[in-house]
């Protein structure tokens, strides 16, 4: 097993350049999520470390060994598909195998492996079907397990879940968990979900036009974010963002028609600064202030309180307890200055 | 003709070929300025297919004029009561004296349906030129004609050129070789069914026929080749002779050969004992039984039996054949005159139309296919022969 | 409950047609299908093989002969003649025609690629499939001819020959059948070329991974998701194998001497060229035909069949 | 994509490609290369035995105007529009019905309905020879294009009754159901929401039916005769016995015949295409 | 403006009964959401009140009107497709205005009514484009558009929102409520999102295999289901379910080893019973019990806890704060009695 280094890695299509120069270490038997927007080269940088897009500069290492020119099946890598990309014509127990075959693997060898595979996928059962007649999760299931028998030094994923229904996705994104624990393979997994870049990743890596904007661990990233674009990509629902002059130790948030104290080391005042929330900080002051709550979406536990703010930026607040909002309160919020961030106007970087 | 003729007269020739066409187009355009107030419209149609066609247009969308051949070849059609019966022509003077000769080939039941408007002879035409060259002379005798063919194809050229892709080029040789060796009637029995092909007498024609296959005699690769596709290999020097009808002469002489080169002679006799007898298709003219103008068509068959108008297209530059109204010239041609001459004066065992006017159709099919393997595989003769045996068996029953 | 008596005051009243044009408009829509289709193709299948058994030259009485046409071709086949000709040809035919599903494979890989131009050559590689066959025959005939073909002028190029493709009856067939293999291969390279249009690139991908390369992508991973556009190119060939009737009619006539024949091309000659006109064999011969044809057609059938249940 | 892809291979490979690719195309198109070379040569060519050689002259106006000036081409080039176009609109017009009641409704006969139509398109045609011959003879239609256009309809009914019940089996329900609840007649729903999204696929038939009928031979053969109604295939056998062995003359012929639906396919080479594999894949 | 009854309402195709006898009752103007399993019979029910389906037997009242046998065009319904069935080849003004001018209503008319309803979606710059043009939302919005232009009684909606990615349906999903109360018409939507099942409904229907389980209030199946299908298929993360005796006015679970206290009026000693409990009501206790938490999943503001009880029965615990059990502590849980709830073992319904 064996961790995967990207030195200056850059990807151009002709003239248009899509990977800019990534440089990443992802540690042996790390769970490395590739996070961001449509179009950032998620899949792309992804594909470059399978060898199945060329990379254009830089060099990608596996373990010691310089892969950069290397053909896919040299790299000890393995891959899932979005779509699963199962061979349709043969038997969940052939498509498992497929590989350590062209390879020229002995029979019973091949075997026992696919057996080993799918003990611990549970496909035992459906060792003789085609992957027509199997459900989503099973299809997944599949191959994932294709990727097993492998016994690849390195597990790739590209938005392995987003084609399985709400249900399904939860349980296969706990099974994928149990398996990383289990194997102790390198893992690098791409996905659009918040949820499931938070749950399985040791460490996220947040890309933006080919760029990456932060590496850290999910927690990190949600607590410590080094700009606006990743506060605002983690977490759910989004960050409110307020913009704000700083005013005497303070920022001054026309939206909120006050100040504000954070625990951030200020700049000059004067300077333009935009000021971060999780609507899970806010606690809304019922009865006061001057904010219109306009909607309430209330999921049982937990109701969203959507708010118009005096210069007409909105606001979304997370209230659980019994006492909540209605439609139609005028609200104000509080939260503790320490739960605020602040950002740069113009660069939007983080000021801590 | 005591009223003018008016309507529409729809006439189907056979006659593709580009000279018989433009002579045949000229006839008719001469009936027509006889006949203004006739609208006459000429459907030329190609050779081969007017045989299958022919069914066709009777049965359905019959003209008023159609050609065809004469004797056996026209026997289905009238008895399906598909031609008209023209026997009131036959009765006029003008047709009864002069088309005397070829009255029989036209009658069946003692009726008549149809005229004839040209015959022409079959025979041996070759290069004079390369005969002189070789220093041949006409055979007139089979060891000659052997002889003269041992010759030619020492010189590197086939002794003749034939194309049997439509295979009826075939059945002109078997005509010849078979009255040539059993005689004319003989010939005529086994067409009719009469006779075996497993005989002696069939053997011995094949046997004949052999020699000259042995030798290299005929054209290689004739099996693929359309009549006119096996001229150039003459006109080339490539072979020195084709049995074939007078038509030949026509497109010989449009590809350049001059009448220098090309001379005619008789089939030799083979078996001193048979009397010669010779081809001589007659091609004729018919009112289909469901024409709708029959007045004009029969106007029209007066029109092209007519002395004159058979003078005119029977001529060398024209059809270049022999005319069947005996108050008609035949042409000044060196080929005509030949021809004229041998069919009138020394062929005494008789005249016969043509192997597939003469026998059934479809034993005609079958024996022409037989002939034509014969030629590439002269050793297949035993299964020819059974197979045609059993085809005799089955067709005249 | 007092709704269960709830009048139907509101609704209007429908003519017959507004009521029920759910049940009759399927049979409005099909009617002149059908009826053409019925009148022109499935009636004439069935007199077809009434006329069988009859003997009938078309032009008088046609005569009931029960099976005798059936016998007579027996017989023929017993005697190796011209129905066992054909018939061997058909199988042949059958045969051979099916290269054109691997040649036209390899022409689709070959054209796979995106270079510059690569829309023009595909269209014209497809080029012979557009050509009447008559026109095909014709050129080809050309090719074979012994005496100027540019087989035989290659052929001496390189020392060999003169053959006579279409005049030895041993080669004969094959010369017809390389003809119509031209145009048909053009078929099966664009149904290919479509197919491979289609294949999943993420299982392309996929057997890349598993280091699957060259042929044993192609036999493992290709062409199974090609099986589509092989199984129409199969259909089309085969029909297109025993309709074969244009090429042997321009090229060879059946010859020679009738070894080039094939069943569709016999049958048209019994019924209806110059020598034959016998109308009940070759309807007899059309349903020996039909039956060969009858067990591609159920196979057809029985595998939409299981489609649409899916 | 299989093969891989010229780009990802080195460049070695991409020109020895580029460089076979029109030497393929060459060998592929030879015959007919061939026949636009003898259409323009002279006829002395033929007899001097320069059959492969350059052309002595350009005779090019020569040829084709004996093609268009002295046999029956034009007349046999009218008559195929004339056949051709009216069974297109014919097939398509009553297949577009067809595959619409197919398509669209359930009821018990639907599928066997189906399967008579695909089975009938199936058929080797010959079997149909004799009995449609004398139908059309009955009819008073021997020797007629209209005779030969309702047969042609009837028969390519079968293969595009196939083609269009697929297509219209693949466009969403949901649009006709959309047009059920807003209260759309049955017949309102074909003409004004089904037929316009019909038209890639009436496009493709047509044009695919164009080529078919154009090049058909067999049926020309059996059901017409002479040039007053024989197609161009047909007309081209005539022409070339009229010409035989006139190798020069006999090119242009086919030439002239081959050129409508080559031009077709070009002009219509997507609809074309997607005809072929739409229908039949499906 | 009319409300919808079922009464007794049997869906059969063939043999099989895939609606089995279904009384609903739809108020004039309430919008009413059909959630359940897939499967269940949703659109089938969706599609008979529709008239797309034939109601095999029972009737369907549209107002006063038994509509059981109406053609889907006199029933006054307009329905909302999952793929929004817009006319390819037609613009979005004639999308709109086709069923009108098909119904021979006169052309300034229907300008008028497009008019309207394009400006009630902000469509307005939209009416000359075609569909293949517009992104989904816009579709969606043309679809429903589509809908009001015919000014139905009654809309029907079958899944409307589930072809959009996860922003546009948050947005389509404001814009619906709004337009309900915009125009105040009964609507009847089906959707397997819990989201919009939660904020749209006025009334929520459960149904499992062509039955219905519940009825009601969205917050009132939330705080009050009637079965345990309900209250498990309500709420996200689902409800955690422990098998439970009754003892001594309390329910003895073995999972938890010791005997809970609840407010349910519960039956007879030694009926087994199953405890209910959302996530969000329960409290860890860290340092303290038996329970195994084997996965935490951090998601940022709130985490959840996967605890392995001492029968295997699993637990999932939603926590908030900074002071969060980690992986591998062995914690105990805690709950306000009210916050239980209490199935029959047998007959899976509520004891209250
Ligand atoms: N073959 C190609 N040619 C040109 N540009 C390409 C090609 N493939 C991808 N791109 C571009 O590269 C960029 C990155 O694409 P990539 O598929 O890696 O994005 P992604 O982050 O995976 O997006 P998504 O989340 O939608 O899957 C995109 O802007 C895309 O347009
Ligand atoms: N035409 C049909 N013939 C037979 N069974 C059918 C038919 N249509 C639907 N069913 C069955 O009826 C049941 C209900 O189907 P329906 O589509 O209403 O479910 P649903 O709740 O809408 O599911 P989903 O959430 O997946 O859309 C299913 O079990 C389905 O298999
Ligand atoms: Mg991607
Ligand atoms: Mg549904």
């Amino acid at each position: 097993m064996t961790g995967v280094t990207l030195k200056n890695a850059i990807k151009r299509y002709g003239d248009v350049q899509v990977i800019h120069g990534i440089d990443l270490e992802v540690q042996d038997g790390e769970f490395c999520v590739f996070v961001g927007p449509s179009g950032c080269g998620k899949s792309t940088l992804l594909r470059m470390i399978a060898g199945l897009e060329e990379t254009s500069d830089g060099t990608i290492q596996i373990g010691a060994r310089d892969v950069t020119r290397a053909d896919p099946s040299e790299r000890g890598v393995a891959m899932v598909f979005q779509t699963y990309a199962l061979y349709p014509h043969m038997t969940v127990g052939e498509n498992m195998g497929f590989g350590l075959k062209m390879n020229g693997v002995p029979k019973a060898e091949i075997a026992e492996k696919v057996k080993m595979a799918s003990d611990i996928l549970k496909l035992d059962d459906y060792l003789k079907r085609k992957p027509a007649n199997l459900s989503g999760g099973q299809r997944q299931r599949v191959a994932i397990g294709r990727a097993i028998v492998r016994g690849p030094e390195v597990f790739l994923f590209d938005e392995p879940l987003s084609n399985l229904d709400a249900e399904l996705r939860v349980e296969m994104r706990v099974e994928i968990a149990r398996l990383h624990k289990e194997i102790g393979a390198t893992m690098i997994y791409v996905t659009h979900d918040q949820v499931e870049a938070m749950t399985l990743a040791d460490k996220i890596v947040v890309l933006r036009a080919g760029v990456i904007e932060q590496v850290g661990a999910p927690l990190e990233l949600y607590r410590n974010p080094d700009n606006r674009f990743v506060a605002g990509f983690i977490g759910s629902p989004a960050m409110n963002f307020l913009n704000g002059v700083v005013k005497s130790g303070g920022v001054e948030v026309p939206a909120l028609g006050r100040s504000v104290a954070v625990t951030a080391k200020l700049p000059a005042d004067g300077t333009s600064v935009i000021l971060g929330i999780r609507p899970e900080h806010i606690e809304v002051q019922q009865g006061a202030g001057a904010l219109k709550a306009d909607l309430s979406e209330a999921l049982g536990g937990v109701s969203y309180l959507h708010l118009e703010t005096l210069t007409g930026e909105r606001i979304i607040c997370e209230e659980r307890g019994d006492d909540r909002a209605s439609e139609g309160d005028t609200v104000d919020i509080t939260f503790e200055p320490r739960r605020a961030y602040v950002f740069d106007a113009a660069s939007e970087m983080r000021i801590r | 003709d005591g009223h003018a003729l008016s309507g529409d007269l729809k006439i189907f020739l056979d006659t593709s070929n580009p000279a018989p066409r433009a002579a045949m187009e000229a006839s008719i355009a001469r009936f027509g300025e006889q006949h203004p107030d006739l609208n006459i419209e000429t459907t030329v149609i190609d050779r081969e297919a007017y045989k299958t066609q022919i069914r066709n247009f009777l049965t359905a969308d019959a003209p008023d004029v159609a050609t065809w051949y004469a004797a056996n070849r026209m026997r289905p059609y009238v008895e399906a009561g598909l031609f008209e019966d023209v026997s009131d022509l036959w009765q006029e003077p003008e047709i009864a004296e002069n088309l005397a000769s070829t009255k029989g080939a036209m009658t069946i039941d003692g009726k008549q349906w149809g005229v004839p408007y040209t015959y022409y002879q079959w025979g041996v035409y070759y290069r004079e030129d390369i005969f002189k060259e070789l220093g041949l002379s006409e055979p007139t005798n089979w060891e000659e004609e052997k002889a003269n063919c041992a010759k030619i194809v020492a010189s590197g050229r086939a002794c003749y050129t034939i194309g049997t892709k439509f295979l009826w080029t075939a059945g002109g040789w078997f005509d010849y070789l078979n009255m040539r060796t059993n005689g004319f009637d003989f010939h005529m029995q086994l067409l009719q069914g009469d006779a075996s092909w497993e005989s002696e007498e069939v053997r011995a024609t094949f046997a004949n026929w052999r020699e000259l296959i042995d030798m290299g005699g005929f054209l290689e690769n004739h099996q693929t080749y359309s009549w006119q596709e096996a001229l150039p290999f003459m006109v080339n020097g490539e072979a020195a002779a084709y049995l074939m009808g007078n038509f030949a002469v026509a497109p010989l002489r449009e590809a350049g050969l001059s009448d220098d080169q090309i001379d005619f002679y008789q089939f030799p006799a083979i078996n001193p004992d048979v009397e010669l007898a010779e081809d001589a298709p007659t091609d004729t003219f018919h009112i289909p039984a469901n024409a709708a103008n029959k007045d004009a068509a029969r106007a029209f068959l007066r029109h092209v039996v007519s002395a004159e108008e058979q003078t005119i297209i029977n001529a060398g530059d024209a059809l270049g054949q022999l005319p069947v109204n005996a108050q008609s010239s035949v042409d000044d041609d060196e080929f005509l005159n030949q021809g004229f001459e041998m069919l009138s004066s020394n062929s005494p065992g008789g005249v016969a139309q043509f192997f597939d006017r003469d026998a059934p159709a479809e034993m005609a099919k079958v024996a022409m296919e037989g002939f034509q393997e014969f030629m590439v595989k002269p050793d297949n003769l035993d299964r020819i022969l059974s197979k045609l045996e059993r085809a005799r068996g089955r067709i005249y029953e | 409950m007092t709704t269960a008596a709830l009048p139907n005051n509101s609704i209007p009243d429908r003519s017959f047609w507004q009521r029920n044009q759910q049940t009759w408009a399927p049979w409005l829509f099909l009617a002149p299908a059908i009826l053409f289709f019925a009148f022109y193709v499935i009636f004439p299948v069935f007199q077809s093989f009434n006329l069988s058994l009859y003997e009938w030259d078309g032009l008088g009485e046609a005569e009931y002969i029960g099976l005798r046409n059936y016998e007579d071709l027996y017989y023929e086949f017993i005697d190796r003649d011209a129905f066992y000709t054909s018939l061997k040809n058909n199988i042949i035919w059958l045969v051979m025609y099916l290269l054109a599903i691997p040649a036209g494979l390899f022409i689709a890989l070959f054209l796979n690629q995106t270079v510059t131009g690569i829309r023009l050559y595909k269209s014209l590689f497809f080029f012979p499939f557009v050509i009447s066959q008559v026109v095909v025959g014709l050129v080809f005939t050309w090719f074979y001819d012994p005496a100027f073909g540019i087989l035989n002028v290659v052929l001496g190029w390189v020392g060999l020959g003169p053959v006579n493709i279409l005049g030895n009856e041993y080669t004969v067939t094959y010369g017809i059948i390389l003809a119509g293999l031209w145009p048909q291969t053009a078929y099966c390279m664009i149904l290919y070329l479509t197919g491979l249009n289609a294949v999943n690139p993420e299982q392309i991908e996929a057997g890349r991974l598993d280091g699957a390369k060259g042929w044993r992508m192609l036999w493992h991973v290709v062409l199974p998701q090609l099986k589509p556009a092989t199984f129409i190119a199969f259909v089309v060939t085969i029909i297109g194998a025993l309709r074969s009737f244009d090429l042997i009619s321009i090229m060879t006539g059946g010859g020679p001497f009738g070894s080039s024949r094939v069943l569709a091309y016999y049958m048209f000659e019994v019924a209806l060229s110059e020598y034959g006109f016998r109308m009940g064999y070759g309807a007899a011969i059309a349903v020996v035909l039909f039956a060969i044809m009858m067990v591609f057609i159920c196979y057809f059938l029985w595998s939409m069949y299981r489609e649409e249940r899916r | 994509m299989f093969p891989t892809p010229l780009e990802k291979r080195p460049p070695s490979a991409r020109i020895t490609y580029q460089t076979f690719l029109p030497l393929a195309l060459i060998m592929w198109l030879l015959p007919l290369i061939a026949v636009a070379v003898f259409s323009i040569k002279p006829g002395a060519d033929f007899t001097n035995a320069n059959y492969w050689g350059m052309p002595s002259s350009f005779d090019f106006f020569e040829n084709y105007g004996q093609v268009f000036f002295n046999s029956d081409m034009p007349r046999y080039l009218l008559n195929s529009f004339l056949i051709t176009v009216p069974t297109v609109i014919g097939a398509v017009a009553l297949s577009a019905m067809a595959g619409f009641a197919l398509g669209v409704y359930k009821f018990k006969a639907n599928i066997w309905i189906f399967f008579m139509f695909v089975a009938g398109n199936f058929v080797p045609f010959q079997i149909l020879m004799v009995p449609v011959r004398d139908l059309t003879l009955d009819l008073g239609l021997y020797n007629t294009k209209t005779g030969l256009v309702l047969f042609h309809i009837a028969f390519q009914t079968g293969f595009c009754t196939l083609f269009m019940r697929n297509f219209i089996k693949a466009l969403p329900y949901e649009l006709i159901e959309a047009a059920r609840v807003e209260g759309i007649s049955e017949i309102r729903i074909f003409w004004y929401v089904v037929l316009p999204l019909m038209k890639p696929a009436l496009a493709a038939l047509a044009v695919l039916i164009f080529t078919f009928i154009w090049n058909d031979y067999f049926w020309a053969v059996v059901l017409t005769q002479g040039p007053e109604s024989q197609p161009v295939t047909a007309g081209i056998t005539a022409f070339n016995s009229q010409f035989r062995a006139m190798y020069h003359l006999m090119s242009a012929g086919s030439i002239v015949a081959a050129l409508p639906p080559v031009a077709m396919f070009f002009l219509m080479q997507k609809h074309f295409i997607a005809g072929l594999t739409l229908g039949a894949v499906k």
